[in-house]
């Protein structure tokens, strides 16, 4: 077992891949300098900065998968997928069923989503919902350093596309790049355990699809993904001195969600199962949030004096 | 090097009675939907397909079926597609904007400018998996405005990427004038992208193939992307039924339904000043004007009895390919139609 | 009371509403041919083609809005909003958010959606389940010309983005432009009342978010919207003779839906209300259908000798 | 018509000061997110909104700030709302990338590109509702690969709009050198959508000004569109607290944080041979030494004192404006400091 923040471990199961499968090769924008663990290791060949051309380089990934590649394609942050949908949309998404289930496009879209550092509602929003919802995508959100790693070796060794989210309250690494930028007057409700943790030395794929429950009690249920399930740990405790015995379910994917131990006796018998998600006007776990439509108050709630503190799910 | 028209002439044919064939089945209302064909541009695939090789890929538009056949498909195959067979080359499932072949790494796309990006990554494939094989894109003129098209000839010129991104000009996206939309050209364009253009008269087979043939070199030998621009008419017209073309070339039937309210809509009270409304109905009466006198029914612009012309120096080997090509098709055609559908 | 197909109809109220407020104008690809007889009231100014630029146009459409203009942008297909989705997802739905309140993107985006004429995957989405779950979008799904009319008037009155869609199936107009093209050889399984239809002398905006009762029964309750709204009360018809009296609920706007009646008398006294739409896999109504990922298969279950006469919800 | 150096100087300086401000305001924790200011890009953004007139509209990106300040928004409210302030701008809602003011016609986005279908739709709405008004899109040079971006450049050509598109091009896209993912030049790209470029050096406002100047009449008068390519510096780098810049500014604090994983991570076996690891090393080290050689400390390149060089001709007068504006935005941040925040 070693240590390793969320970031560092999505990079560090993806180079023991890409130690071992010269298929994989890793592109977007700023990539060579994001990723310059990987680009010195791997070379320019397989790590590569790309034009901000989002249409352009997610739909090569797409087709570069077709084509035999294992592209992670790497777009600066989920809200910006807007501009490319039409890769995923209509052709990631479909390619397996309009080619009568003889072509695939197994390509892996990484990219960091949600919010509490007062970016605004073109920078934070979660959009894991909104992407689950189109059939034929796989949506995962890990919430730990070792589910993330994990994660993305299976993404990595899927026959479809999967969008890979990680939470930038997860990720020092963005929350540094984009929120701190070296200044020590901020500092972020981040969740110790999703940031930083025990991961395996050698990472091994987690199983696509398959919930986990981080906590147990049989008042009610909890169901929650990324920096969610954290607060889903928390909400459970101070119910707990109240004397309710909460559950905590973490989905990990978004889809597909099909393995949900709905049915299994344990959470049948609880009363209740509210979904606990960067909130959710319509679909619960589908949504993607107030943040979506409404642009996060950066610094709204707090007294001017203060630091960054305060984490606004609705801006995710 | 050049072309070979007794190869070359063979492709063309071959996918013109092909889609003749089509044509009448989706008449018969056995084809379903929308039907792109390809015929007036078959130099232009003709000339680039017949020039590739193992493991190079083909990114097509919504007209890919010509491409498809000429890069060695089973037509039954297409066929049965295109009848929503399980048996089809999609297993019925993709229909005509959507077909795909995993052997011969092509792919279609019904969105307009999607062969940008997918060329682009195959080309990628093609670098990292596949050296000295390349990747064709093929889309029309009206494509040029999509986004990502035009982001893909920029990725694929600053990753010199192994492309020859093929555009077929007919001038047209569907009732609109591509010139009314498009500023600038589209060589300039391409120059735009450092991506080196060529122009060419697409219903020459010869002059296609070989303008194609110095693009494709360049790509395989790590040369980068070239923007082949080649012009063409669609005898069709957009697709089969085009309303377009039936209002010109059967204005009896037609006309009244579109005449009628037009006139009453152009006669009403409220709305533009009478200036404003003849450049409104000059508008449409050009547009059909255009369709009237446009170059469809001039051989000149049809690429298959153009080179046929070249080929009459052996009229018998000629009638025998001929009858050998319409035959086999035949006989294709049949089968589909003659099998129980499941 | 007149008689008017469902894309006449929208026409006819487009035109009413262009004669007194020229602010309103309308573009798209092909629009001078589409909208001809627009364009020959209103002038080419007011009635624009447009370059196969969607990102750019409907970009536009929204800021031209923000400045003062009522644009009716046109999409080929709900489908291809895959190509600019960035300018609903980041634009149209959050300026009103992120100018505090102080400004609005009046942009009416009218697209044909969904399918049943053999298209394919990439053609014959609905998509207004995907659409809706973007906060600060109104989605209109019209099911009969009447409500088609008045809710384009709605549309163009509305201080914000409305998605309007028009099912392919109550369409005349684009079943003849992309499904027959004049070949008598084919039909569709188009519900009559929803394409063609008495509608007023003089248009009225109809209430947006406002659900209609189409068919009234106490066993059970069928919400749907578009086409599905006459799937559902043909099955009401079936299910009346197996003596089940089932309510149809036609919600003509999947966002907002505020005003469902969910919780009226009537309806809870109703024993089930399934969702019935272009097939749910995910949210209901909210979904965009499994057309969004499998390609329809445009003639598959049908004999080789048959026309068209199948519609297959799937595919939409 | 000439430039008037003592008006464009007043709104350059007033903009770097109060840029400044916020920086030390970002610095102390008070602004969140991430922060990217202007500074470096005054001389354009004055040059160009200098020029404007009332119902003239203007779509801006991550970099509004200054632009905002220049066209006459009150200084107080775009300081609450990057505050967060609900007597900010925008209610405190917007934050830094999202700041509209609608009685300017003025909105930004945080989406790269976004301000050419932005100023598109802005100039259809000045031909329709205010003719003789124009629109002005502010981006920088990465943006120019944005397909979004192009397809407006073509749609306002073939639309005659009356929009000036200005390009900010400072040579970056965060770490990205644009000259490496960019084909072509980005004058002949305009070319290609039929755009007149105009190219000028965007750290000399009267260059700017007498540039844009002409752009601007064609624009009001009809003409349609022009592409002004300006270059700048950017003097704080892509971002407050940009990681590049503080790894060469302070390379002892920074460095072993990123050169440590980076050694082990070339030294680690599995992987690429040498000879492609030394190349990814390269890179990385040149990107570096760029941000190390790259022209901020150089005074020339900072339009501010450029300008106020030429206006020593009368230092009484010029220290009496400097004293001016530096006392009323003392007054301004510390108005809005003391407040009580809602
Ligand atoms: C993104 C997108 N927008 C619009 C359409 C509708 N459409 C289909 S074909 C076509 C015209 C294409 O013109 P061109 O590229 O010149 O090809 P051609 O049909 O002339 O071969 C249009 C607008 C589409 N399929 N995809
Ligand atoms: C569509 C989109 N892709 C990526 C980003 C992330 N991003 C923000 S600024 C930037 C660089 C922009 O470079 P340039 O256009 O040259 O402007 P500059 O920052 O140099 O002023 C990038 C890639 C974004 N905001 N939007
Ligand atoms: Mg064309
Ligand atoms: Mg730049």
């Amino acid at each position: 077992m070693r240590t390793l923040s969320f970031t560092q471990a999505v990079d560090d199961a993806l180079a023991q891949a890409m130690a071992v499968d010269s298929r994989i090769v890793v592109f977007g924008e700023d990539v060579p300098l994001l990723r310059r663990d990987l680009l010195v290791r791997f070379g320019p060949e397989r790590v590569r900065g790309t034009p901000i051309s989002e249409s352009a380089f997610l739909g090569a990934g797409v087709a570069a998968a077709m084509a035999g590649l294992r592209p992670v394609v790497e777009v600066y942050m989920a809200d910006f997928l807007g501009v490319c949908m039409d890769a995923l949309l209509n052709h990631a998404a479909k390619v397996e069923a309009f080619s009568g289930g003889n072509w695939t496009a197994p390509v892996v879209v990484r990219a960091p989503c949600g919010g509490g550092y007062g970016d605004g509602g073109q920078h934070e929003q979660a959009l894991w919902g909104w992407l689950a919802h189109i059939p034929g995508l796989t949506v995962l959100v890990p919430s730990t350093p070792t589910d993330a790693g994990g994660l993305m070796l299976a993404a990595l060794q899927h026959d479809g596309p999967v969008i890979f989210l990680e939470h930038k309250l997860l990720s020092e690494t963005y929350l540094e790049l984009l929120g701190s930028g070296g200044r020590p007057t901020v500092q972020y409700d981040v969740p110790a355990a999703g940031t930083k943790g025990p991961v395996p030395r050698s990472w091994a794929p987690l199983p696509i699809g398959k919930a986990v429950l981080r906590r147990q009690g049989h008042d009610a249920t909890i169901i929650s993904v990324g920096v969610g399930v954290h607060r889903a740990l928390e909400a459970a405790r101070v119910l707990e001195t109240e004397g309710i015995l909460a559950s905590v379910l973490d989905l990990r994917s978004v889809s597909p969600a099909r393995r949900l131990p709905f049915r299994t006796p344990d959470t049948l018998r609880t009363r209740r199962s509210p979904v606990e998600t960067a909130s959710a006007p319509r679909c619960g776990a589908c949504s993607s949030g107030r943040g979506a439509a409404q642009a996060s108050r950066p610094m709204g709630s707090l007294p001017s004096s203060a630091a960054v503190t305060s984490v606004q799910e609705a801006s995710t | 090097m050049a072309p070979d028209l007794w190869t070359l002439y063979p492709l063309m044919l071959r996918s013109r009675l092909f889609e003749q064939a089509i044509a009448d089945l989706w008449r018969d209302g056995l084809i379903s939907g929308e039907m792109h064909l390809g015929t007036g541009e078959e130099a232009i695939i003709a000339g680039v397909v017949s020039q590739l090789q193992d493991g190079d890929a083909m990114a097509l538009d919504h007209r890919g079926t010509a491409a498809l056949l000429m890069r060695g498909v089973d037509p039954g195959l297409i066929l049965r597609e295109l009848l929503g067979r399980a048996t089809g080359l999609c297993g019925g499932v993709g229909g005509h904007m959507h077909l795909f072949s995993r052997d011969h790494l092509a792919a279609s796309s019904g969105i307009v400018g999607a062969s940008g990006p997918a060329a682009t990554g195959f080309a990628l494939a093609a670098q990292a998996l596949r050296p000295g094989t390349i990747a064709i894109a093929f889309f029309g003129e009206g494509a040029m405005n999509q986004g990502m098209l035009m982001e893909s000839l920029n990725l694929a010129s600053v990753w010199a990427l192994p492309v020859v991104f093929v555009c077929k000009d007919d001038g047209w996206a569907i009732t609109t004038q591509s010139a009314s939309a498009t500023g600038g050209s589209l060589s300039d364009r391409a120059h735009g992208f450092g991506v080196p253009a060529v122009e060419v008269d697409g219903r020459d087979v010869s002059k296609v193939w070989s303008a194609v043939h110095s693009a494709i070199e360049r790509a395989r030998s790590g040369g980068g992307p070239t923007f082949l621009h080649a012009q063409c008419v669609h005898l069709e017209g957009h697709f089969m039924g085009f309303q377009l073309l039936r209002s010109v070339r059967d204005p009896l039937g037609q006309v009244p339904a579109i005449a009628l309210p037009l006139t009453q809509s152009f006669l009403r009270p409220g709305g533009a000043p009478l200036r404003e409304r003849v450049a409104g109905l000059m508008h449409v009466a050009g547009v059909m004007r255009a369709t009237q006198h446009d170059p469809r029914q001039d051989l000149a612009n049809d690429p298959v009895p153009r080179v046929r012309q070249a080929l009459l120096v052996d009229p018998e080997r000629l009638l025998a390919l001929e009858d050998r090509i319409a035959g086999e098709l035949v006989e294709i055609v049949a089968s589909a139609l003659g099998e129980v559908s499941p």
